[in-house]
């Protein structure tokens, strides 16, 4: 029986103590972050088995809800919890490579931007999910700046000003509900829902809903993305892409199902999934640049996620989360993979790479990646992505699944053309071999991937707690 | 069927009659014409001569052909080509030397690339003295060579084969090189 | 039961060495009337057959490796083959068990045969007259197949037996499916490569195509196999239009019927085999593509034409042969 | 047996071969050839041994094992095996990924046969598409993404299909969806989905780009590629119409001379693929899309076979799949093994090989009768079936296009022949020895059946008829050697016996005098000397008639389709320029965005 609150309490703890190791070893900073994300994953694990049984209530400080902060952590919660702090685990061994200094302050930020994506998703209360999302963005906009050079700091200011509006707006939600309901628990608030003025309500969900719609990289809230994507440290970039992002969608399940069980609304936030796809992918498609050209995917993946959660079946938000799992793991070694690409090529453009992974050690597990994204069996990408699909049948959006898979289609074309550029023959010679903090994530990652691909009954088991979920509850 | 297919019922002897009577009968021509006299082919195939009522027919390539019919001067260079064709046709196989000059030259006797005699090259069973010789001429030969032949006097290429060396020889000394 | 197969299979090889004699008369009498044609004498009508024979009695035969010796081994074997699945005059040999299309895909098995030995020579002329073989069966089985194709759908069988059987009992399909008959004669010329579809062998451009490298006894069982290929071609015509030659019912009249038709048969194949004699002797040749532009295009329209009729007539006005 | 076994043998046992034989370096092909050996020698004994099992990974996955089941399997087993026997000695670089591929595409065959649920065949589907996307890449990376996206493209149709199905039914069985939820004005769309998905498979026009390119990679995998995967479409289409959906469901929309209406138009899509396919293979030089296209116009027939529906019609397209599984693998190991020999793959640059290869080229002859359908193969009673199911039905303009197309394959076997094995050895090939063992193997396996279907049509035909009578469709007319339609037939044993006869008659007239072998420059050429020219007369074979084709090969699909993606492509361009780069404008589209919902939100309220 471990606390949840651990789960923030211990990022945030090493991320203090950082600094002070970083005293006298630079080298035991980063060997830090690896321990701390290590025993992070192992107490989400935990917290895991435990939520399976019955969800986990967590009350900080002694006062009962709906006056104290609570989190609130359901098997999904916990799962995308652990996930995330897998991923982070991962990410933390690549973060060996980054040779950037000062080490400290970026391990510091590092491990905040952990706890806060950990702690948006365990939260039972709306004020300290915008708590977490504003440590969250906070540490993201450091790190996005980190490369200190001209890329990094537009799109850490990108980021800045998007993300400073969407958390207005994320507060201006809670404003709204508080006005009204008077309370800013989540079960409170869903108890209480049908009590609030239809058009406030109205306004608070779109609040919400964009506010971290930014996060989630919904269309046209994802502006900020390719940008500070790109700018950022290979280790960030996969960070972004699998620790915030995941949270603020998470984040949105929660308004959307938890909060507001609407049901005549879902088909607006399909459309709005369809469109971050479609754009996501086209845009993507056009991309010259790997890094960007990931991060465009990745809005293309999260608008599928989005998707999935309009749709608002058992089945389609089974495989929305699904999805959630397999992006973050998928997008993480893409990203890191594309770290060694860019430090091997010594340039970002796609068409510099030629044959550069044709070391099994970095092509094997780029390419499972790269397969997963794409939806393919049997990897963890495929069965989200079906799932989502047959969801969406199940209601009858045949015209938006079709135009989805268009996009997907076209997702393919771009990664066909990525993959057939680095593994091309002929530039043997410039091929370098990666060093173990590369390939160990991406072979964690890698055999992350192909297990629950092959053998999806654990995660499904976990995963059919959607229908509670959906109801309204943990 | 150079051997007899039935040797108990048909006398050795017999077979080989019958074998040129066929070979008279069936003369099929290939007409190598080097520069001049082919003019005078056209009325022996056609309906003035017709040498078709006693089975000659030209033929388009020398593996089908029994009947190589050189007209003209044979300069050192075409008789490369007169010795390919005519080795690549297959036996019983005859010659015949159309004019005056692959008898003696004519009135190329003095020219330094023309050959004086065929005969010393390919074995020649028929000539035909003149210079042009009329198409007259032409079927009196082709009836001569097929009474030489079933009389067994046409026997060219038995000499060929036999005396292939010093054919050979002679060739060669005009040739130099055989593959070019 | 062993001796009627014995029969059987004795009457077969009397009809073979039949056509084959045919075949080789037919082509006398075309060398014949040819000269005729043109004014000359010509040679005596069994003037082929000497030819054969010394082409046979040639004392020495080359040969460029082993893929060569299956020209004449298929050329003459699968000539046979086809001969004994045509009916020739109302003895319907083997045609009862296989049909139609059997026989037009064993109509493939001498050519290709002879197609892989002229390729083994390595004579470029050789291949050169291959490619015009094959382009000119491309040209003439779109309005061949089309023809038989309304043949089938008009007498709904495939089997040539059943046809000769129905086309006794009904009418000829020159006289039910003129137009399909007349687009068919057409290709038959091209089928039996005569002026002035003689493209292939062509002796003035390409020194006889694929024949180039044959000669002695190579040369003399090809000689066989276009021998039995004339008959093979005359014969199908006639037994796709002309009823096989049947005038008597064999059922009724018994032997007499099989003499008596056989040598109607005879007849008929005379005829066809004529008509492409003639408009072989007065006609020049055609280029490769003119043959296939000309085929596909008149000769094409026609057979459709008549596979309209023929549908039409099978399928709305419901004639049932 | 149970569930597990059969998973096991079937699916489990090549993706476990798959990563032993990635690490066995250069032994893999040994390795993946025994463990397909393996899962072969299971196949031969469950003959017979048939049920439904249901696996449990999380989803069900719902596997039956039939006698359509089996009958596929049994071509894809084969094909294979022979395959990676064949890569044996071909010394493939990277040779672990090579086998690793090809089982796990294997593994994805043998699934998308023994699936009876959707999920299980659209996971399957998708593991084998992106196994042959990488076995494409190996060799032909540049075209490798046009394999990919008509495989996605075939997936999402099917995707589309399926998801109809389960939107009425809310099941992924295939037995559930003909339960009378789906409405019946439903059904052809459904059917246009997963016809046009399973023959984006087959390469049916004009869905066929894909075929020349990725034919051209790897012989070996190039083997299976076409012999065996190629016919999942063709199992898929048989499923989807005559399993899932049914005789009497595809009856009921109304029938054209007892074809029913749903069926013909995919008959005449077929008739136009095998056209256009033969068509375009008579003009190639490379021999590997020379191939590519005859395998697109023979599985064009297939097709044919498929939608005409009668049962002598979808006997004969399962025939003539069986068929060009074996003939075509042998023609792509043929042409492998000399392409291995001799490192040539144009056809105008070689010639003469079937001098040197003997074995070889007596391989790829017999593949080349199957393929003309001469009847000393089987491959002509498949052609056979297909006529006569096309002429007894009286369709005229089905049946005249099959026919000239099987001429059009004369053409281009020809050329194969002559380009290839005859004609002139040139000098640089005159050292070239005959294929090594494991590949002459190979081919010897494939070519067997071929010939002993031939002699023996009655033992195919019952399985063939097996498959029909489950399926409730009809059943054949055969027996041990001949098999007969409504308005024909033939017997093989008479036929088998009559050419033998004839052939050793004509031996006999033949064999009464030795001839002289000469040289191959020993050759007439008006005299002269040969080796001094060129004498391959196999460039441009076909130039005529392809001057007289040129107004209409002037226009391509191929063409087209580049178009097509030119033209998305520039608007994607276009699209991007919304992501301006400047944060005022995103500021801008947030608060756009933000009275948008807001206003639909109310909208909606209102």
């Amino acid at each position: 029986m471990i606390r949840p609150v651990l789960l923030i309490a211990l990022p945030l703890f090493f991320a203090f103590l950082s600094p002070i190791i970083g005293i006298w070893s630079k080298k035991g900073v980063r060997y830090l972050i690896i321990f701390a994300t290590a025993l992070n994953a192992t107490l989400a694990g935990i917290l895991l088995l435990e939520a399976l049984q019955k969800p986990v209530f967590d009350i900080i400080g002694g006062f009962q809800p709906p006056l104290g902060i609570v989190l609130m952590v359901g098997p999904l919660g916990a799962i995308i919890a652990f996930i995330i702090n897998l991923v982070a685990f991962a990410i933390s061994i690549y973060n060996l490579k980054v040779e950037k200094e000062p080490i400290v302050r970026y391990s510091m930020l590092y491990l905040l931007l952990v706890m806060g994506s950990t702690g948006m998703v365990l939260t039972g209360d709306l004020f300290n999910l915008f708590v977490f999302l504003e440590v969250t963005s906070i540490a993201s906009y450091g790190l996005a700046a980190y490369n200190k050079d001209k890329k990094g700091y537009l799109g850490a200011m990108k980021y800045v000003i998007i993300g400073s509006i969407g958390s207005t707006f994320v507060l201006l939600g809670i404003a709204l509900i508080y006005s009204q309901l008077r309370t800013l628990n989540m079960l409170d608030i869903a108890a209480r829902i049908g009590t609030m003025d239809p058009y406030v309500k109205i306004m608070a969900f779109t609040s919400l809903f964009l506010g971290f719609g930014v996060e989630a990289e919904m269309f046209p809230l994802n502006t900020w993305v390719p940008d500070a994507y790109d700018g950022a440290p290979h280790p960030i970039s996969a960070a972004f892409a699998s620790l915030p992002a995941k949270a603020g969608v998470f984040a949105l399940a929660r308004v959307i199902f938890t909060m507001f069980s609407f049901t005549n609304f879902l088909w607006f936030v399909v459309v709005m999934g369809l469109l971050t796809v479609f754009f996501g992918e086209i845009v993507a498609y056009t991309q010259k640049d790997l890094k960007r050209m990931l991060a465009y995917s990745s809005i293309g993946q999260m608008g599928m996620i989005i998707m999935g959660l309009g749709i608002g079946t058992t089945l389609a938000v089974e495989g929305a989360f699904y999805q959630m799992i397999a992006h973050a793991l998928g997008k993480a070694l893409l990203f890191i993979a594309a770290g060694f690409l860019i430090y091997a090529a010594r340039s970002g453009k796609i068409e510099d790479m030629k044959g550069m992974a044709r070391n099994p050690l970095i092509g094997i597990p780029l390419l499972i990646g790269a397969l997963s994204i794409m939806g393919m069996p049997p990897f963890a990408g495929f069965y989200g992505k079906f799932f989502i699909l047959m969801g969406g049948f199940s209601q009858g959006y045949y015209a938006i699944i079709a135009l989805f898979l268009a996009a997907s289609i076209v997702e393919v074309a771009y990664y066909a053309r990525f993959i057939k550029i680095v593994f091309e023959r002929g530039n043997e010679s410039k091929v370098i071999r990666p060093d173990a903090a590369t390939y160990v994530p991406l072979i964690i990652l890698a055999i992350i991937i192909v297990v629950i691909g092959v053998y999806p009954k654990p995660i499904l088991t976990v995963l059919q707690h959607v229908g509670t979920f959906i109801a309204g509850g943990a | 069927m150079n051997e007899n297919p039935l040797p108990s019922i048909i006398p050795d002897k017999e077979w080989k009659k019958i074998q040129r009577m066929l070979s008279k009968r069936s003369l099929w021509m290939i007409h190598f014409c080097t520069g001049c006299g082919a003019m005078e082919m056209p009325p022996v195939m056609t309906s003035r001569y017709d040498m078709e009522r006693f089975g000659i027919i030209p033929m388009a390539t020398p593996r089908q052909a029994d009947l190589l019919l050189v007209t003209g001067y044979v300069a050192t260079k075409t008789l490369k080509r007169i010795v390919r064709v005519y080795e690549q046709m297959q036996d019983p196989k005859y010659v015949i030397a159309f004019g005056s000059c692959p008898i003696n030259g004519g009135i190329y006797w003095d020219s330094y690339n023309i050959i004086k005699r065929l005969d010393k090259y390919i074995p020649v069973d028929m000539y035909i003295a003149g210079c042009m010789p009329r198409p007259e001429a032409i079927m009196d030969a082709f009836l001569k060579l097929m009474k030489d032949i079933d009389e067994g006097k046409a026997n060219g290429w038995m000499r060929y084969r036999k005396y292939y060396d010093q054919y050979r020889r002679n060739q060669m000394r005009i040739f130099k090189r055989w593959d070019e | 039961m062993v001796t009627d197969w014995l029969i059987h299979a004795g009457l077969v090889a009397l009809y073979l060495f039949l056509a084959m004699v045919i075949g080789l008369l037919f082509m006398g009498i075309a060398r014949k009337i040819t000269a005729r044609i043109q004014n000359r004498v010509g040679p005596p009508i069994y003037q082929n057959f000497l030819d054969l024979g010394k082409l046979l009695a040639k004392k020495t035969n080359i040969k460029h490796n082993w893929i060569f010796d299956f020209a004449p081994l298929f050329g003459l074997g699968g000539v046979l083959l086809i001969l004994a699945y045509l009916p020739m005059g109302g003895y319907i040999m083997l045609s009862g068990q296989g049909d139609l299309i059997l026989l037009l895909y064993i109509l493939a098995i001498p050519a290709l045969g002879f197609a892989l030995g002229s390729g083994a020579s390595g004579n470029p002329n050789a291949g050169v007259g291959v490619m015009r073989a094959l382009t000119l069966m491309l040209s003439y089985e779109m309005p061949f197949l089309i023809v038989i194709l309304s043949l089938m759908i008009f007498y709904n069988t495939a089997s040539l037996s059943v046809l000769l059987q129905k086309q006794m009992n009904y009418l000829w399909g020159i006289a039910a499916l003129p137009i399909s008959a007349l687009a068919a004669d057409i290709a038959l010329q091209g089928m039996m490569a005569e002026k002035p579809f003689d493209i292939p062998i062509a002796p003035h451009e390409i020194a006889s195509g694929p024949l180039v490298e044959f000669g002695g006894k190579y040369l003399g069982l090809l000689m066989l196999y276009s021998a039995g290929s004339i008959v093979v071609e005359t014969s199908l015509f006639v037994d796709l239009f002309l009823g096989g030659g049947i005038v008597l019912n064999p059922t009724v009249y018994g032997t007499l019927a099989y003499f008596v038709n056989y040598l109607v048969w005879l007849a008929l194949i005379f005829v066809v085999w004529m008509i492409a004699i003639f408009v072989n002797a007065v006609f020049p040749r055609f280029r490769i593509e003119q043959a296939f532009k000309f085929y596909w295009k008149w000769p094409t329209v026609i057979a459709i034409a008549g596979l309209v009729q023929a549908y039409v007539m099978s399928v709305f006005l419901g004639v049932v042969p | 047996m149970d569930a597990l076994t059969l998973f096991g043998i079937f699916v489990l046992l090549p993706l476990v071969g798959a990563l032993v034989s990635y690490f066995g370096k250069k032994y893999a092909p040994i390795i993946a050839v025994i463990f397909t050996g393996i899962s072969g020698i299971f196949l031969y004994l469950w003959y017979g041994n048939f049920g439904s099992y249901t696996i449990d990974i999380g989803v069900k996955l719902n596997l039956t094992f039939d006698i359509t089941t089996w009958f596929f399997m049994l071509m894809m087993n084969t094909v294979i095996f022979s395959s990676l026997l064949f890569s044996v000695s071909s010394k493939l670089k990277r040779a672990g990924g090579f086998a690793t591929l090809m089982l796990l595409g294997f593994a994805g065959a043998n699934g998308v046969l023994l699936a009876r649920d959707f999920l299980s065949l659209y996971l399957f589907w998708e593991l084998m598409s992106w196994s042959i996307y990488l076995l494409v890449l190996r060799t032909s990376g540049e075209y490798a993404r046009r394999y990919l996206l008509f495989g996605v493209l075939s997936a999402y149709l099917l995707i589309m299909g399926i998801g109809i199905i389960y939107y009425y039914t809310g099941s992924f069985l295939y037995a559930d969806a003909l339960s009378g939820a789906i409405p019946h004005a439903i059904w052809p769309w459904i059917l246009t989905f997963l016809i046009l998905g399973f023959g984006i498979k087959m390469a049916i026009v004009p869905f066929h780009v894909w075929a020349p390119y990725a034919y051209s990679s790897e012989q070996p995998f190039v083997a299976f590629l076409s012999g065996g995967l190629s016919k999942l479409g063709a199992f898929g289409i048989f499923m989807s119409m005559y399993s899932i959906a049914g005789i009497s469901l595809l009856q009921s929309f109304g029938t054209f001379r007892g074809v029913s209406l749903m069926g013909y138009p995919f008959a005449l899509l077929g008739a136009a693929t095998a056209f256009i396919g033969t068509i375009l293979a008579i003009f190639q030089d490379d021999i590997r899309k020379l191939l590519a296209y005859s395998s697109i116009g023979q599985l064009g027939y297939v097709m044919i076979g498929l939608g005409l529906g009668t049962p002598l019609a979808i006997g004969g397209a399962m025939f003539h799949a069986f068929n060009h599984a074996f003939f075509k693998s042998l023609l792509f190991l043929g042409a492998g093994a000399v392409i291995y020999r001799t490192g040539k793959y144009k056809i105008s640059e070689m010639g003469g090989l079937g001098y040197r290869m003997p074995f070889t080229f007596m391989f790829v002859l017999f593949a080349i009768f199957a393929l003309a359908g001469i009847p000393l193969t089987s491959g002509f009673i498949s052609k056979w079936m297909l006529y006569e199911a096309a002429i007894s039905r009286k369709f005229v303009i089905v049946a005249p296009l099959m026919l000239i197309a099987s001429v059009g394959a004369y053409l281009y076997s020809y050329r194969i022949l002559y380009g290839v094995f005859l004609g002139q050895l040139k000098d640089e090939d005159k050292n070239v020895k005959e294929a090594p063992g494991p590949m002459l193997a190979a081919m010897f396996i494939l070519m067997v059946p071929l010939v002993i279907f031939s002699i023996v049509p009655g033992w195919i035909l019952g399985w063939i008829n097996k498959i029909l009578v489950e399926n409730g469709i009809g059943k054949l007319n055969y027996t041990t050697f001949s098999y007969s339609s409504a308005i024909g037939g033939a017997n093989m044993a008479v036929f088998w016996i009559a050419f033998i006869l004839l052939l050793i008659f004509a031996m006999l007239m033949f064999m009464a005098k030795k001839a002289r072998v000469v040289d191959q420059y020993d050759n007439y050429l008006a005299g002269e000397a040969p080796p001094s020219v060129a004498l391959h007369a196999a460039h441009n074979y076909y130039k005529p008639l392809r001057d007289t084709w040129a107004p209409l090969l002037k226009h391509s699909i191929d063409r087209a389709y580049e178009k097509f993606s030119k033209f998305f492509a520039g608007g994607f361009y276009e699209i991007k320029r919304i992501y301006t780069g400047n944060p005022q404008d995103y500021a801008a589209y947030l608060g756009i965005a933000f009275l948008a919902f807001l206003l639909v939100g109310w909208w909606l309220l209102w």
